[in-house]
């Protein structure tokens, strides 16, 4: 019999400890790879519901779940690099032009 | 004892050690025939001073490279510098498991198979642990902290990560054409021949990818006419400049590790794994001790062509310029690659995949689309080549080879 | 699941979220130590409750209980590590460790998926990056962190008020020819084919979309990252001392 | 007319209007980067095609001996307003349409093909070369919309296009101040006139509820005759009127005629097609076609024949103090429009129309060999200041003389005939009408060769550092064939009058002695059809005879004793200075329409300034305060939001999960 809540328990660790980092973290790219630490939370989560519901949903669900970090990885890079260019840095700190 | 010993798990296990050690060996070995390959190559004598023709050569640097001083430089990145050679060491070994060395063993009651795990996804699994690869590089050339490595990293990274499309694509194209992503699955259906004489071989369905293949694995390896991380004169060693000693020699038996696996991958996906030509394991042999033990030969003997060919070619091409390295891998091999995915697509999808009048006329039209378009394309190249700038724009320049906090 | 055992989780989160605090980068006292063995407290706790309360005993979930405290280890140590190079290697270690929890939950092909795009193709253009932007040492602001209290307390209460209703499963929806044809394919590990029919059917309109996102996301990231930009701040950062070969530009 | 009749002019009308058009959008947006100095070939082609079209449609019309010799040919439904209201885009052929559209596409096809060499500097494209013939590709269209256009609605849509393109096409050189202005004050000018027009079309619509021509004239007619809806005589005098509004400012008319001028600052080819040649003889057209309306008021009809021989007069006698040559052509091109409209009002439309003929040769002639000169002269184009240009430019010279003849009347050239015609028909319609028009005559030979003799003839004289030239193939070869025209066309009006004959059928209920309204002229064309020796051939010889004494005087004046203009300035300075000040129009203009209104603007700018601003100031400064109040939430910071966010997500899930 598969118990699917330790699963989830651990998918929502791997999501707040994501979430933690990507809200404390002030380097760009490290940033990006807490929200690549939430992503496997969910990942977790999305693969132990379909076992637990013994349907291929979730998996597929995760597959595509994969496409959007790719998507995400490549713009964010793309983005992070020129961010670097115009300041020198990769602070998150130092793109603040919205301030109110 | 003898239950559990020739039940899979047993067997698998069993296996796990004799195929590490045999590599170890043959990892080795392979380091002394280079040498050999090369002075024959070049009309030299090669090792021959330790052990009959220098035979013992593997195990004198093996002591050496244990025993040498292991230095790690000051100002490296501790952590991270031990870690590189230790994960491509890992990394270009466990890919074995999934390699079918000798089809299914009759062992008592049981039918073993001669291979560490059969799982679904052997060829994605292989892909995957190949493609951890690029690590050590990438670490132990930033940990090093020192321009040429990083140089040498760099280049690393971004040729591994431009093959991997083609060879991936490559591989794509058996795996539609087989309909199956287990290794030993694919062997298996290799067998039998055409008109009589033919294997029924995929090198005789798709000639183009496994030249495509053997080139990115090539590349994968960093192997000459792709050696562009560590050419010596520009970059002193490349990534491993710093490393010395066993961590060297980790590096070192890595390459030849992978040059392995590459060999097993494309033995089996082309060559038709452990299959001789014109010899039918019958149902009733086949499981034999006997059958097995010359089938591991026979992809054994398999491996050992593609490295020696692989040993010959670095001796007697030279090497790539590393914009025409990429240029190599991003407009003529992914496309073509992309083509011969697409006929095989067609190919499955029309039901005739398996055969070899439609797929190598495929092929054939995909080699003239390639060959007519590389001829359109010479004059600009020769163009490129008389406008490349001497120094690197400016802001490159100040991207990589700045020294930042 | 039982409240009791929700109030031990409970109590296991606040002790991490306590050790996870000492643990990220801040000015002045370092209090790692601290952090790192409150933190290893809080995992042997979680492992004692998943243990007993949870799973139960008797129960082989062994494979479970090593991949999931590396992963979370490794989590850890990917929010918390002062250099970004670590963080990206730590990473990479969660990846294996939900690829092989993955394996257990008998999802074989989007493991390997997952190992081969996140550990083959992001990290690696990950690393890229930070090495080409940050070659050694860590720079002020990978060694402070922004509000660490306030982003820790929202993130655990977030994290128990969804941990606590995990055991609270709704039934399974799979009706009876689903679930026999998954019990076969749960029988023999491997369900490659299956994951394959139903994205070629039942979501082809996801996957051609997925397709198109990838192209746009290409194209973008090309366009982006190629066009000339006015570098606003020529001075390079203060270079830290006693860094040998790294003074003469290389061209 | 047979089926097939109408097919062929149903495809050649979509010809002649899309050809063009499409000449325009590739010149437009393939010019600028793929055919650069090849830009002339799109509208040369496609006005060619207009051409082409323009003489099937004409020899079509020849062809037709029997029956109605007008066609309405809807294309497709345009607009439709509930189901009783349906404006089409339809086209009405007829005898005066094919006539408008052979001269319109001729001179177009001559002016494009001119361009191709004056619109470059040493065989190099000017700056706006594609922008150039897109803009007179697109008039060709509009002009032919106007003219094809079977109602009301596309009469006014090639209006308004023909006006588009005119303000572009002076505006063409948008780098220089005085071409701005002028594009805009043609603009503004004409829009008083097209407000005019726009409210007749309205009323008509109010009055007809059909703004198709044939049943709008016919609901006319029924109302004249009694047999129909029966219509108040000053409902028709006011559409007239307002038409006319509009006519005035298309064809320059007195009070409205100040634009033209001023609009010589466009390339010299747009003022000989367009200044000169084509669009503003649309008014002129305009009141032909509704002959109907303006026929059934004698008041409006009485309108029209002064304003028309008094800006006739007008502008010749300021023509005559210019030294502008472009300008001079202007005047003279407004004087001429004036005999047109003239010719109109004494119920003489076919004259009319066959003096728009002949003067589209002569005038667009005058102003491509101006263009020439001015091309020689390096863009200087006042008379003062070069002279004896004959033996430089000696093609140009020849053709500009023979325009100038054309244009002096003398006689046996085609001007000579058409102008002879309406002088005859005003002075039967009323004697200080025809006394005007003969002065008028005199006065325009006088200052044509004054002109003439005063850029051509007596000492080389060239401005300081050009290099003067005759002009290419291209740009002659279209003034020999206008030279042609301005010799032979009209002949076309004598000995049988094919013209008039050919004309006829579109005129018989209106400008006749038919029609009720036109008592007047019954007389007068009674006698035409019988005339006695002096009533005809007299008026000729005095014509013609006015024509050379007018040539002598500038002859006598200008290059024998050419000390007498200066006596002549310094003895009556006052009329000189109005005469070469234009009667002061502009003056008067601007200090009683343009000043007022800018002072009312500027009040009205300070209006909204202080007060509608200030009260919005008021109102926004409640959300301002707020603003800053809440601005410093807004950190800029990413994380900062996030922060935010994940707290209301753990606030929300709490809330749901637990609540």
């Amino acid at each position: 019999m598969f118990g699917a809540t330790e699963y989830l328990v651990l998918g929502s660790i791997l999501f707040a400890l994501g979430l933690v980092g990507f809200l404390t973290r002030r380097n760009l790219i490290v940033i990006f790879l807490s929200t690549e630490v939430m992503f496997q939370g969910v990942v977790i989560n999305a693969v132990a519901f379909a076992r637990h519901h013994e349907h291929l949903e979730g998996q597929s669900f995760a597959l595509f779940l994969l496409v959007i970090a790719a998507v995400e990885a490549g713009l964010a890079l793309g983005m992070v690099v020129m961010l670097y260019r115009r300041k020198g840095t990769l602070d998150a700190e130092a793109w603040s032009l919205m301030r109110g | 004892m003898i239950e559990f010993l020739t039940s899979q798990l047993g067997v698998s296990i069993i296996l796990t050690v004799c195929v590490l050690g045999a590599l170890l060996g043959a990892v080795a070995y392979c380091i002394y025939f280079e040498r050999k390959i090369s002075a024959w190559i070049q009309d030299r004598f090669g090792p021959n001073r330790v052990g009959p023709r220098g035979l013992l050569q593997p195990i004198a640097d093996g002591a050496k490279f244990l025993l040498k001083e292991d230095v790690i430089p000051g100002h490296v990145d501790k952590p991270l510098f031990v870690l590189a050679p230790a994960s491509i060491f890992l990394v270009a070994f466990i890919g074995f498991a999934a390699i079918p060395w000798g089809g299914q063993l009759q062992l008592g009651d049981n039918l073993v198979n001669i291979q560490v795990a059969n799982p679904d996804i052997g060829l994605l699994y292989i892909l995957g642990v190949a493609s951890m690869g690029v690590y050590g590089i990438v670490l132990g050339g930033w940990a090093s902290n020192n321009k040429y490595s990083i140089y040498g990293a760099i280049r690393a990274t971004a040729s591994m990560l431009s093959y991997e499309i083609p060879m991936g694509l490559c591989i794509l194209v058996i795996v539609l054409t087989m309909g199956t992503l287990r290794l030993e699955q694919i062997t298996v259906l290799q067998t039998g021949s055409w008109l009589g004489f033919i294997p029924q071989w995929n090198i005789f369905l798709h000639p183009l990818a496994f030249i495509i293949l053997f080139i990115t694995a090539l590349a994968e390896a960093n192997r000459t006419p792709f050696d562009m991380p560590e050419a010596e004169q520009e970059l002193v060693g490349g990534y491993h400049t710093e490393y010395s000693a066993l961590k060297f020699g980790m590096f070192f038996l890595g390459e030849y590790a992978h040059m392995i696996t590459a060999s097993a991958l494309m033995a089996v996906l082309f060559f038709g794994g452990w299959h001789l030509p014109w010899i039918p394991w019958t149902q009733a042999d086949a499981h034999q001790w006997y059958a097995v033990l010359a089938k591991i030969l026979v992809i054994s003997g398999k491996i050992a062509g593609f490295i020696f060919l692989m040993m010959w070619l670095r001796w007697t091409l030279p090497r790539f310029r590393f914009d025409r390295l990429l240029w190599l891998a991003w407009q003529r091999l992914i496309p073509a690659t992309l083509g011969l995915f697409v006929l095989a697509v067609i190919l499955v999808y029309t039901g005739n995949h398996q055969s070899p009048l439609w797929a190598l006329g495929g092929n054939a039209v995909i080699l003239v689309i390639m060959l007519a378009s590389g001829a359109m394309a010479r004059r600009e190249v020769t163009g490129r080549q008389g406008n490349l700038p001497r120094t690197l724009p400016a802001d490159t320049r100040g991207f990589v080879g700045s020294p930042s906090s | 699941m039982t409240s009791a055992a929700a109030y031990m989780l409970y109590l296991v989160f606040a002790l991490g979220g306590v050790g996870l605090y000492l643990l990220l980068p801040k000015a002045g006292v370092r209090q790692t130590f601290a952090g790192a063995i409150i933190g290893l407290l809080a995992v042997v706790g979680l492992i004692l409750v998943l243990a007993t309360q949870i799973i139960g005993p008797g129960s082989s979930a062994g494979f479970f209980y090593l991949f999931a405290v590396v992963a979370v280890l490794a989590a850890a140590r990917v929010i918390t590590h002062p250099k970004p190079v670590y963080s990206a290697v730590y990473f990479v270690l969660v990846v294996v460790a939900v690829t092989a929890l993955l394996v257990l939950m008998n999802a074989e092909f989007l493991a390997v998926a997952l190992l081969i795009i996140y550990a083959g193709a992001i990290l690696v253009t990950y690393l890229f990056v930070i090495m080409l932007a940050q070659q050694s040492g860590s720079p002020v602001y990978d060694r402070r962190s922004r509000e660490p209290f306030w982003a820790v307390l929202a993130g655990f209460v977030l994290m128990a008020a969804v941990a606590g209703r995990a055991g609270d499963l709704p039934p399974s929806v799979a009706d009876a020819s689903e679930s026999a044809t998954a019990t076969a394919q749960s029988d023999q590990p491997g369900n490659t084919s299956a994951i394959g029919a139903i994205i070629m059917t039942k979501h082809i309109v996801a996957l051609e979309v997925a397709g198109v996102l990838l192209l746009i996301s290409m194209i973008g990231a090309l366009a982006m990252v190629r066009k000339e930009l006015p570098v606003e701040t020529l001075e390079p950062p203060p270079k830290p001392l006693g860094q040998i070969g790294r003074e003469v530009q290389p061209f | 007319m047979t089926p097939e009749t109408l097919d062929t002019l149903k495809l050649c009308g979509i010809v002649i209007l899309l050809a063009p058009l499409a000449g325009a959008i590739l010149a437009g947006a393939l010019g600028p980067r793929l055919l650069r100095s090849h830009a002339h070939w799109p509208a040369i082609l496609g006005v060619g095609a207009a051409f082409a079209g323009a003489v099937v449609i004409f020899t079509q019309m020849r062809g037709v001996t029997e029956g109605a010799t007008t066609a309405l040919l809807p294309v497709y439904d345009w607009i439709s307003i509930g189901t009783n209201s349906i404006f089409r885009v339809e086209f009405l052929i007829d005898p005066l349409t094919s006539v408008m559209l052979l001269t319109v596409t001729g001179v177009s096809l001559l002016v494009v093909i001119y361009s191709r060499d004056y619109m470059r500097e040493h065989d190099h494209p000017e700056r706006g070369y594609e922008r150039f013939f897109a803009f007179l590709a697109l008039f060709v269209f509009s002009m032919c919309a106007l003219v094809l256009g079977g109602n009301f609605l596309l009469l006014y849509l090639g209006w308004e296009a023909v006006g588009l393109c005119s303000y572009l096409l002076i505006g063409f050189y948008y780098g220089r101040p005085a071409a701005a202005a002028a594009a805009k004050k043609a603009f503004l000018v004409n829009r008083v006139g097209d407000f005019g027009f726009g409210l007749g079309i309205f009323l008509i619509y109010l009055t007809f509820g059909t703004l198709e021509y044939g049943a709008v004239f016919e609901l006319v007619q029924q109302g004249l005759t009694g047999t129909g809806q029966a219509l108040s005589d000053g409902r028709i005098t006011t559409i007239a009127l307002l038409l006319l509004c509009g006519a005035c400012g298309k064809s320059a008319q007195l009070p409205l005629h100040v634009w033209l001028p001023d609009a010589m600052e466009g390339p010299s080819p747009v003022s000989a097609l367009i200044h000169a040649a084509t669009m503003v003889t649309a008014g002129v057209y305009m009141i032909a076609r509704c002959g109907a309306i303006f026929t059934a008021s004698a008041t409006a009809m009485t309108v029209v024949a002064v304003i028309g021989s008094v800006t006739a007069l007008f502008a010749a006698t300021i023509a005559l103090t210019q030294t502008d040559m472009k300008r001079i052509l202007a005047y003279s091109t407004i004087s001429q429009l004036g005999y047109m409209v003239l010719g109109v009002g004494v119920y003489a439309a076919d004259s009319a129309v066959f003096h728009l003929f002949t003067h589209a040769f002569f005038k667009a002639l005058l102003f491509l060999g101006a263009g020439s000169v001015m091309h020689a002269m390096g863009g200087i184009i006042d008379v003062r200041q070069f002279g004896g240009l004959k033996r430089i430019l000696p093609w140009t010279f020849r053709t500009f003389v023979i325009g100038s003849l054309a244009l002096a009347g003398f006689p046996l050239l085609s001007g000579f005939f058409s102008k002879d015609e309406i002088i005859h028909h005003a002075l039967q319609a009323h004697p200080i009408l025809g006394i005007m028009g003969l002065v008028t005559a005199l006065l325009t030979a006088f200052y044509t060769f004054r002109m003439v003799f005063l850029a051509f003839a007596g000492p080389e004289r060239i401005p300081e550092g050009v290099h003067a030239h005759e002009s290419g193939k291209w740009m002659l070869a279209p003034l020999f064939v206008l030279s042609i025209g301005a010799i032979g066309a009209g002949y076309l009006g004598v000995a049988g009058k094919p013209f008039h004959t050919f004309l006829a059928p579109v005129f018989e209920h209106t400008f006749t002695a038919a029609n009720p309204a036109a008592h007047g002229a019954a007389h007068g064309a009674a006698e035409a059809a019988h005339p006695s020796f002096w009533a005809h051939y007299g008026l000729m010889i005095l014509s013609g005879a006015l024509s050379i004494i007018g040539i002598a005087a500038a002859y006598v004046l200008y290059v024998q004793q050419n000390w007498i203009p200066g006596l002549v300035k310094a003895t009556f300075p006052r009329v000189h200075k109005m005469f070469h000040n234009k009667y002061f129009v502009d003056e008067i203009y601007d200090a009683g329409l343009v000043s007022p209104a800018r002072n009312a603007g500027r009040v009205c700018v300070g209006l909204d300034d202080y007060l509608i601003d200030g009260l919005v100031w008021l109102a926004t400064a409640i959300p301002r305060a707020f603003g800053y109040l809440v601005r410093t939430f807004q950190s800029g910071l990413l994380q900062g939001y996030g922060l935010s966010m994940v707290a209301g997500i753990a606030v929300v899930v709490v809330w749901v999960l637990w609540a």
